[in-house]
C-alpha cells in the first residue's frame, strides 16, 4: 500500500480563473512600484534645477508616456478595488450581536478614497 | 511568543498598499491624462510652484511616504510571487533583493528630498 | 503486531468520545483506545440539530423532566435510570459548556433553552440548529488534549473478543492497509450508534448500520426493546434529511393538503392561532411526541389528505410566519437544507415532509453503569439501551444521554480495567488470526457469488419499511422474518468485485450489510412477539397497550435458526403507568 | 429514453496501478441528484470497486469533499443539474496524497489540528467548578467566534489554497481558523500557546491572501479573513514586544 502524490507544477497559477486573478492582483505591485520610481525621478529632477525638470515634464506629453500611464492606471485601479474589497475581511466590526455589513466597511473606504482624491487633485493642481 | 520578523514587513506592505490604493490613481490621472491633454489649464506643475511646495517639511514627509511605502508594498508582494512561481529554493536571496530594493529606494528618496 | 490498551472504545461519536474523556480525566495512567470506522468528527452525532435537554431554569424542575420522559416513553422506561439521567443531565451539559461548546445564550449571558416535542417546559439547550455538530466537535477537540487517548481512525471493528468469559478487546480492520488486528483491552465500551440504515428513508448517515449491536448480539449479549423504532415526523422526502423539531419548537406548523392543521384530529389538543403569543403550546399539537405525530401522518394519508409527490406522500411544515429574520437566527440550517435538498426556501414556501426512521430506542442491554451481561463489556449511546427512552424517545434526550451514560460507562469500564488486569494475549492473537482468515475467505478472496450487495440491502430496506414500519401486524412481521432469513441465506452468495486490501469500501459495505441483517432480525422478531401497541410500536392487530403482560423489556438473543425473545420487568419506582395525555391543560 | 450524463472519475489503486487514470461512467441524469448520489449509483450498480468517503448526505459530516471540475466541493452538495449535460470530472481533493481512488490521506491535517490545541485553555486558578454553573457569555461575545466554530473539517479550503499546494508545511486555513475560534472565545486564555503556531513562519505569514479558501468553504467560516485578522493582531503583539519589551510580561 502506498499513497500517490500528485505532481504540483508551478503553472498551477494558470489553471483556475481565481488564481489568475490573484496573480494579476499581485503583479499590480510592479506597476505601483514603477510609478513610485517615476515620482522619485520627478523629485530628483527638481533637485537638478528648472531645466532638467521642465524637460522631464515635457516628456509626459509623449504618446509612449501616456500609454504607459494608462496601463499603469488600469493595474493600479485593479489594486485599489481589490484592496478596498478585502478591507471588510480584516476589519470585522460588530454592533452588538450584529456584524456591521461588509459592504458598509468597504463602502467607507471607497468614500474615503473619493475624498482623498479630490484633496490631492486640489492640492496639486490649484494651490 | 513565536519569533518571526514578518510583522515588520507585513505592516510596511499593508501601509504601502493603503497609500497606493488611496493616492496613486489620482496622481496617475494627473500626470498621465490631465497634464498631457492640457485639461487643467496652464502648466499647474511648473517648477517654481512645485519646488517651493516640496520645500515644506510636511509635503516632504508626505511625498516620502507616498514613494517609500508602496515600494515596500511591492517588495513584499513580489517576493511572494516569485516564491509562488517556483523560486522557493532561493527564497532568502529573493527576500533580500526585494526588501533591499525597497530600502534602497527609500534611502534615495530620503536623500533627494533632504536636498531640496 | 497487535496492540493492547486498558480500555477500548469502539466508536468516536458523542458517546465514545465522552467515555474516553471520562477515563482520561479520572486516571491519566490508563491507556485508552478510540477505534472508529470514520474520523471521529464524521460520526453521526454531527447531524443532530435541535438540542440537548437538561433542567437549569427556575421555571422547570427535575420532576417535570422525569415525568415527560417516562410518559413520552409510554412507561417503558426504567425509572431508576431516568431519575439518575435527569439528575446528572445539567452537570453534563454544563461540563460541555466549560469545554467550549458554543451554546446559544440569553442576553444576560446564561445558556438559552428552547421548547421541544413532548416536553412540558422549555429545557432544550441548543447551539442554533447545529447542536450535535457543535457537541461532537467540542468533544473531539477536547479529546485532543489527552495524550493517553490513542485513536484508531478509520479502523473498522468486526468482532468482540471474548476470552475466559470476559470481553478482552475487539478485532478491527485498518482500512488503509486492510490488515486485521486484535486491539486488546481489559474492558471495552461499545459506542457505535444507531442502525437507521436498515430502513430506506432515514435521517441516519451511511455509517449507521448497527455494527456494535450486531457484534454484541453475536457474542451472546441480548438486544433490548428492539421493536421500538422512532420515526421522526419531519424528514425531507427522498433523502430523509431531518428538519429538526426545533422548527416546530420555534412555532412551525404541520398542515395537510387542505392547509388544515390536522393534528387536532388526533388527540393532540386544539390549535392556537399562529399569531397568538402562547403559540406553540408545549406538549400539544405540533409539539406532541414523535410517535403520535408520525402515526397521525399515516392516518391522514389513509384519509387521502396528504400531498402526493415524487417520493411518496408528504404534508407541509410551514414556518413562513416566523419571518426571515427569526428563521435565519434560530433555524438557519433548516433553511439551508430545504433550499439545497428540497429546492424550496422556507421563508416563502412550506417544506414538504414525511415521517422517516430516526432513532433506535432499543439496543445492547445495559444497566445504569453501562455494563452488560458480558463482564468487561460496556455500551453507551444510541447502540445501548439503558432504558431511558422506553417505547418512544423524547427529542433532545439522546444527546444528553450520550454524555451522562458515556461518562458513566467510561468510569465503570475504567474501574473494571483496574480490577481485572490479566489479558490473554496469545489467545487473542489466535482469535484475531481466525478473524483475519474469515474475512479473507468470505470477502477479500471470495470467488464466485452472484448476489449484489446493493440488491440485498434494498430488499431488506423494503421489507422493513412496509412490514416493520410505523404500523405492523402479525402477518407483515412474519413476512419480514422470513424475508430476513432468505436474505441471510443469499448473503453467503454475494459477489465481491473489489479484491484489494487498501481502503476496500465494498468490504465494509458487505460487513455492514451482514450486521444490519442481524439487527433487522432482532427488530422483526421482537416486534412479532410484542402483541400490544405502545409508543412507537403500533400493532394493527393489537391496538391497545397491555400493561398486564407487556410492562416488560424484550430481550433478543441470537440463536441458530431464529432469535430467542425473552423478557424482563420494567423498573417502576414512583411513577405508575398512566395514560399519555397531550394537548390538555394540566 | 431517459437522459444520461457522464462522470469521469479519478481511479488509483496502489496494488494494481503505478499511475492513476480516469474512468468514465455513464449515469442517469436526475434533477435532484447530487454528484454523491451519482457516485453511489456507480458503486451500487456499475462498479463495486470504486472507493470514496461519505456519510451524512447533508453537508455536515465533512467527509465527501472532492474536486469537481477542478473546484473543491462537498459532493453531497454539488448537484448534477448545475453541470448537465456536460461531463463532470471528479478527483480526490487536491494537494493531499491519494490513498485510493477518491480517498485522500488526512494525517497532515490531523497532526496540525492537534498541535493547534483546539480546546478551551482556562485561566489557571480561575476555573469554575461545575457546581457553579456555566461561564457567562453574552450573545455578542458568542457572535465574535461563532463563525469560526462552524468548520466541519472538510478540508476543501486546503485543496483550494495554492500556497498549501506548493508547500505543505503551511499550517493552512482551517487549522488557523480553529485556533482563532478558541482565541476569540471569551472563556479561553490559551492564545499565547497557540500563537507559537499561528504567528510562526509556517502559520499566517505563509498566507498571501489568495482568498480561495473562503470562496470554497461550504460553511462560510471565512478562514482567509481570520488569517488576515490574525496578522493584524500578531503584528500588534510584535510591536508591543519590540517597542515596550519590559511591558506585558505576565
Ligand atoms: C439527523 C439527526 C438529528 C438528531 N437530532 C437530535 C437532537 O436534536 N437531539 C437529540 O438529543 N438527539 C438527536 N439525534 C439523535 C442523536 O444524535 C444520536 O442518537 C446520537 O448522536 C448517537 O450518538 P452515538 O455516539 O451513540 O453514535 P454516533 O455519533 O453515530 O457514533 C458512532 C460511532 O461509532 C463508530 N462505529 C460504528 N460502527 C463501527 C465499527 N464497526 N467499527 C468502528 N467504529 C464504528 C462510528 O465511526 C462513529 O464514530 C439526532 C439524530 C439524527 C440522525
Ligand atoms: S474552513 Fe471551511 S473549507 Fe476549510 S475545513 Fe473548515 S468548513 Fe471546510
Ligand atoms: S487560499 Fe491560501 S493563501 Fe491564504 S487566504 Fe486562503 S490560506
Ligand atoms: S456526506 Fe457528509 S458532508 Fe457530504
Amino acid at each position: 500500500m502506498s499513497t500517490y502524490h500528485r505532481p504540483v507544477s508551478n503553472t498551477l497559477w494558470l489553471k483556475r480563473k481565481p488564481y489568475i486573478l490573484f496573480m494579476i492582483r499581485e503583479l499590480t505591485s510592479v506597476f505601483v512600484a514603477g510609478y513610485c520610481i517615476f515620482l522619485l525621478v520627478l523629485v530628483y529632477k527638481l533637485t537638478q534645477g528648472a531645466n532638467a525638470y521642465d524637460n522631464f515634464m515635457a516628456a509626459l506629453n509623449s504618446p509612449s508616456s501616456v500609454a504607459l500611464h494608462l496601463i499603469t492606471l488600469v493595474f493600479v485601479l485593479y489594486h485599489t478595488i481589490t484592496w478596498f474589497n478585502l478591507t471588510p475581511k480584516i476589519l470585522v466590526l460588530y454592533r452588538g450581536e450584529e456584524r456591521i455589513p461588509q459592504w458598509l466597511v468597504a463602502g467607507t473606504f471607497y468614500a474615503g478614497w473619493a475624498v482623498v482624491s479630490v484633496i490631492v487633485a486640489w492640492l496639486v493642481l490649484t494651490v | 511568543m513565536a519569533k518571526s520578523n514578518e510583522p515588520i514587513w507585513w505592516s510596511l506592505f499593508s501601509a504601502g498598499g493603503m497609500v497606493a490604493a488611496m493616492v496613486l490613481p489620482i496622481l496617475i490621472v494627473i500626470t498621465g491624462i490631465l497634464i498631457p491633454f492640457d485639461l487643467v489649464g496652464d502648466n499647474p506643475l511648473n517648477f517654481e510652484k512645485i519646488y517651493s511646495a516640496v520645500s515644506h517639511l510636511l509635503i516632504k514627509l508626505i511625498l516620502f511616504a507616498v514613494i517609500s511605502l508602496p515600494l515596500f508594498h511591492w517588495a513584499h508582494r513580489f517576493r511572494f510571487t516569485l516564491v509562488d512561481v517556483g523560486l522557493k529554493s532561493v527564497s532568502t536571496p529573493i527576500a533580500i533583493l526585494c526588501y533591499g530594493g525597497a530600502i534602497a529606494g527609500t534611502i534615495v528618496a530620503a536623500v533627494t528630498l533632504w536636498n531640496i | 503486531m497487535n496492540s493492547s490498551h486498558d480500555i477500548v472504545m469502539v466508536g468516536g461519536g458523542g458517546a465514545g468520545l465522552r467515555a474516553a474523556i471520562a477515563v482520561a480525566e479520572t486516571n491519566p495512567d490508563l491507556s485508552i483506545a478510540v477505534v472508529s470506522k470514520v474520523y471521529p468528527m464524521r460520526s453521526h452525532t454531527v447531524a443532530a440539530e435541535g438540542g440537548a435537554a437538561a433542567v437549569i431554569k427556575d421555571n422547570d424542575s427535575l420532576e417535570n423532566h422525569i415525568n415527560d420522559t417516562i410518559a413520552g416513553g409510554d412507561w417503558m422506561c426504567d425509572q431508576d435510570a431516568v431519575e439518575l439521567f435527569v439528575n446528572e443531565a445539567p452537570r453534563e451539559l454544563t461540563q460541555m459548556e466549560h469545554w467550549g461548546c458554543p451554546w446559544s445564550r440569553e442576553l444576560d449571558g446564561t445558556v438559552a433553552v428552547r421548547p421541544f416535542g413532548g416536553m412540558k417546559t422549555e429545557r432544550t439547550w441548543y447551539a442554533a440548529d447545529k447542536t450535535g455538530f457543535h457537541m461532537l466537535h467540542t468533544l473531539f477537540q477536547t479529546s485532543l488534549k489527552y495524550n493517553n487517548i490513542t485513536r484508531y481512525d478509520e479502523w473498522f471493528a468486526t468482532k468482540i473478543l471474548v476470552e475466559n468469559g470476559r470481553c478482552q478487546g475487539v478485532t478491527a480492520i485498518e482500512l488503509r492497509s486492510g490488515k486485521v488486528e486484535a486491539i486488546a483491552g481489559r474492558s471495552v465500551i461499545m459506542c457505535t450508534g444507531g442502525a437507521g440504515r436498515i430502513f430506506p428513508f432515514t435521517t441516519n448517515g451511511a455509517i449507521k448500520t448497527g455494527d456494535g449491536m450486531s457484534m454484541a448480539y453475536r457474542a451472546g449479549v441480548p438486544l433490548k426493546d428492539m421493536e421500538f423504532i422512532q420515526y421522526h415526523p419531519t424528514g425531507l422526502p427522498g433523502t430523509g434529511i431531518l428538519i429538526t423539531e426545533a422548527a416546530r419548537g420555534e412555532g412551525g406548523i404541520l398542515v395537510n393538503k387542505d392547509g388544515y392543521r390536522y393534528l387536532q384530529d388526533y388527540e393532540l389538543g386544539k390549535p392556537l392561532d399562529i399569531n397568538d403569543p402562547n403559540h406553540p403550546v408545549k406538549k400539544s399539537m405540533e409539539l406532541g411526541p414523535r410517535d403520535r405525530l408520525s402515526q397521525a401522518f399515516v392516518a391522514e394519508r389513509e384519509k387521502g389528505k396528504t400531498i402526493s409527490g415524487p417520493y411518496g406522500h408528504v404534508v407541509h411544515l410551514d414556518v413562513r410566519h416566523l419571518g426571515e429574520k427569526k428563521i435565519d437566527k434560530k433555524i438557519p440550517f433548516v433553511r439551508e437544507l430545504s433550499k439545497n435538498y428540497a429546492g424550496i426556501d422556507p421563508v416563502y414556501k412550506p417544506i414538504p415532509v414525511r415521517p422517516v426512521v430516526h432513532y433506535m430506542m432499543g439496543g445492547i442491554d445495559t444497566d445504569i453503569t453501562g455494563a452488560t451481561a458480558l463482564p468487561g463489556f460496556y455500551a453507551a449511546g444510541e447502540c445501548a439501551c439503558v432504558s431511558i427512552n422506553g417505547a418512544n424517545r423524547l427529542g433532545s434526550n439522546s444527546l444528553t444521554e450520550l454524555l451522562v451514560f458515556g461518562r458513566r460507562a467510561g468510569t465503570a469500564a475504567a474501574r473494571f480495567a483496574l480490577e481485572n488486569t490479566a489479558i490473554d494475549t496469545a489467545s487473542l492473537e489466535l482469535q484475531a488470526s481466525d478473524e483475519q482468515k474469515r474475512i479473507g475467505r468470505n470477502f477479500f478472496r471470495k470467488a464466485g457469488g452472484t448476489e449484489r450487495i446493493f440488491i440485498l440491502r434494498k430488499e431488506m430496506n423494503e421489507t422493513m419499511e412496509t412490514s416493520a414500519g410505523i404500523y405492523r401486524s402479525e402477518k407483515s412481521l412474519k413476512e419480514t422474518c422470513d424475508k430476513i432469513k432468505e436474505l441471510k441465506d443469499r448473503f453467503s452468495n454475494i459477489n465481491m468485485e473489489d479484491k484489494s486490501l487498501n481502503f476496500n469500501t465494498e468490504l465494509t459495505s458487505a460487513l455492514e450489510l451482514e450486521f444490519m441483517l442481524d439487527v433487522a432480525e432482532a427488530i422483526a422478531y421482537s416486534a412479532l412477539e410484542r402483541t400490544e401497541s405502545r409508543g412507537s410500536h403500533q400493532r394493527t392487530d393489537f391496538p391497545e397497550r397491555d400493561d398486564e403482560k407487556f410492562l416488560q423489556h424484550s430481550l433478543a438473543y441470537q440463536s441458530d435458526a431464529e432469535p430467542r425473545i425473552d423478557y424482563k420487568d420494567v423498573v417502576i419506582t414512583k411513577w405508575p403507568p398512566g395514560a399519555r395525555v397531550y394537548g390538555k391543560k394540566e | 429514453m431517459a437522459e444520461t450524463m457522464k462522470l469521469e472519475i479519478f481511479r488509483y489503486q496502489s496494488e494494481k496501478d503505478s499511475e492513476p487514470a480516469f474512468q468514465t461512467y455513464e449515469i442517469p441524469f436526475r434533477e435532484d441528484w447530487a454528484v454523491l448520489d451519482a457516485i453511489n449509483h456507480i458503486k451500487d450498480e456499475i462498479d463495486g470497486t470504486l472507493s470514496y468517503r461519505w456519510s451524512c448526505q447533508m453537508g455536515v459530516c465533512g467527509s465527501c469533499g472532492m474536486m469537481i471540475n477542478s473546484v473543491p466541493k462537498l459532493s453531497c452538495s454539488a448537484f448534477l443539474k448545475d453541470y448537465y449535460p456536460d461531463k463532470i470530472r471528479v478527483e480526490p481533493l487536491a494537494s493531499f496524497p491519494v490513498e485510493k481512488d477518491l480517498v485522500f490521506e488526512m494525517d497532515d491535517f490531523m497532526t496540525k489540528l492537534t498541535d493547534m490545541q483546539p480546546y478551551i485553555i482556562p485561566k489557571e486558578g480561575e476555573e469554575k467548578a461545575l457546581e457553579e454553573g456555566e461561564y457567562l457569555q453574552s450573545p455578542t461575545e458568542l457572535a465574535h467566534f461563532k463563525q469560526y466554530s462552524m468548520c466541519i473539517n472538510c478540508l476543501l479550503c486546503y485543496a483550494a489554497c495554492p500556497v498549501y499546494a506548493l508547500d505543505s508545511s503551511f499550517i493552512g486555513p482551517a487549522t488557523i481558523a480553529l485556533g482563532q475560534r478558541y482565541n476569540m472565545d471569551s472563556r479561553d486564555h490559551g492564545r499565547d500557546a497557540r500563537q507559537e503556531h499561528i504567528a510562526s513562519n509556517k502559520g499566517i505569514w505563509k498566507c498571501t491572501f489568495v482568498g480561495e479558501c473562503s470562496a470554497v468553504c461550504p460553511k462560510h467560516v471565512d478562514p482567509a479573513a481570520t488569517i488576515q485578522r490574525a496578522k493584524v493582531s500578531s503584528t500588534i503583539d510584535w510591536f508591543k514586544d519590540v517597542l515596550i519589551p519590559w511591558g506585558k510580561k505576565k
